[in-house]
């Protein structure tokens, strides 16, 4: 499972695409909206975009070196697009391997490369109505 | 024909998404920012960190474009 | 949350257990039952165990040390004692902080942590009705 | 009194998980133990491996014993 919604994430449904009789560990990351406060200013939401064909062949580019480097451990992956409200997570990662010290690189690894590789977009939402794009740290 | 996509701040300031512009049969890439930026100064200070793409692939912006090319000018990424 | 239960577990009671307002990323990590295979038997179920006094009073330290060591990080976990079968989850951990370096590392301490010192033992169920059981590496 | 609490393959091997014992004034963990291991011989080869805890608190098999502790014995742990 590695898509793009505009719906509310369904953190059971992207853990039960991992699982099989070979996992002995899921490692799962959820990055969450966090009312993120500036000292006048505090984030209400955030609104996403992305260029779906890009990223999502970005996200196939992450679960492939995924399986490669991490044992064959399996990913799953789904990122909201829209407007997300603060407590809401933005993304899911799950992964799942033999043993938990692949789950959890793999999943590290898979977000790292989501944030700095994925072409989707983020737009905070402020309390005092204002907005502005944010770039991820390179 | 050439089809632009514009994502984020850059689909903010060009007041759309998309937008069809005729094939200069010389045209790369660099040459239809800069007739962008003719027509809305804002994205100058964008040209820095803004990335293309054509047919969903990355490219520099010396890239020649051939007809029907889907070109895409792409923010800095912030997803997660 | 910090608990051992004869229930199978409840993941997203145990993440909603670490959300709140601050928070911009949780680490969730599932230990799962595997069909363990040694060639000629295979894993079935497991079967825990618990001094529960003693695995609840190390769960607390592992809590308080996680928040100390994370930045403030928060952390639910859950153990789950009697069959487990092959498939479910046998412990739950999540952890929520403000970023998710910190999430990440709680999670993974956490577990590493329980693994070792936490008062649990695990009895194999093999495929040819034998049983046995087995201590985690040291 | 003494109570003494077994786990996993130790109360296996001594097919209870509790049983109280009479104190004696000289005791310590090692001699309770010991006591076990006659009456339990394959307790010997799990000795190395086995910890002990007295109310809750692991403490090693010097440990001197009062009235009403509770003794835990307990094998190497395999949680997660």
């Amino acid at each position: 499972m590695l898509a793009i919604t505009d719906e509310p994430l369904d953190i059971l449904a992207v853990r039960a695409a991992v699982l099989d009789k070979t996992c002995g560990g899921v490692a799962l990351f959820e990055g969450i909206v966090r009312a993120d406060d500036d000292g006048t200013r505090c984030v209400v939401a955030l609104e996403y975009e992305a260029h779906h064909s890009m990223a999502i062949a970005e996200f196939e580019r992450i679960a492939r070196d995924v399986h490669v480097r991490f044992s064959g451990a399996r990913i799953a992956m789904v990122h909201r697009i829209g407007r997300v409200r603060v407590g809401e997570p933005a993304v899911v990662v799950a992964v799942a391997a033999a043993h938990r010290e692949q789950a959890f690189l793999g999943c590290r690894y898979a977000i790292d490369e989501l944030k700095m590789h994925a072409q989707i977009w983020k737009k905070e939402h402020f309390s005092d109505g204002s907005a502005d794009w944010r770039a991820n740290d390179a | 024909m050439i089809h632009l996509a514009f994502f984020a701040r850059i689909a903010e300031i060009c007041g759309t998404s998309e937008r069809t512009i005729a094939l200069d049969p010389a045209a790369n890439i660099a040459m239809v920012w800069d007739t962008l930026e003719q027509e809305f100064p804002a994205l100058q200070a964008m040209r820095p960190s803004t990335r293309a793409a054509v047919n969903g692939s990355l490219v520099s912006f010396e890239h020649r474009l051939a007809a029907d090319d889907e070109v895409a000018f792409l923010p800095p990424v912030g997803g997660g």
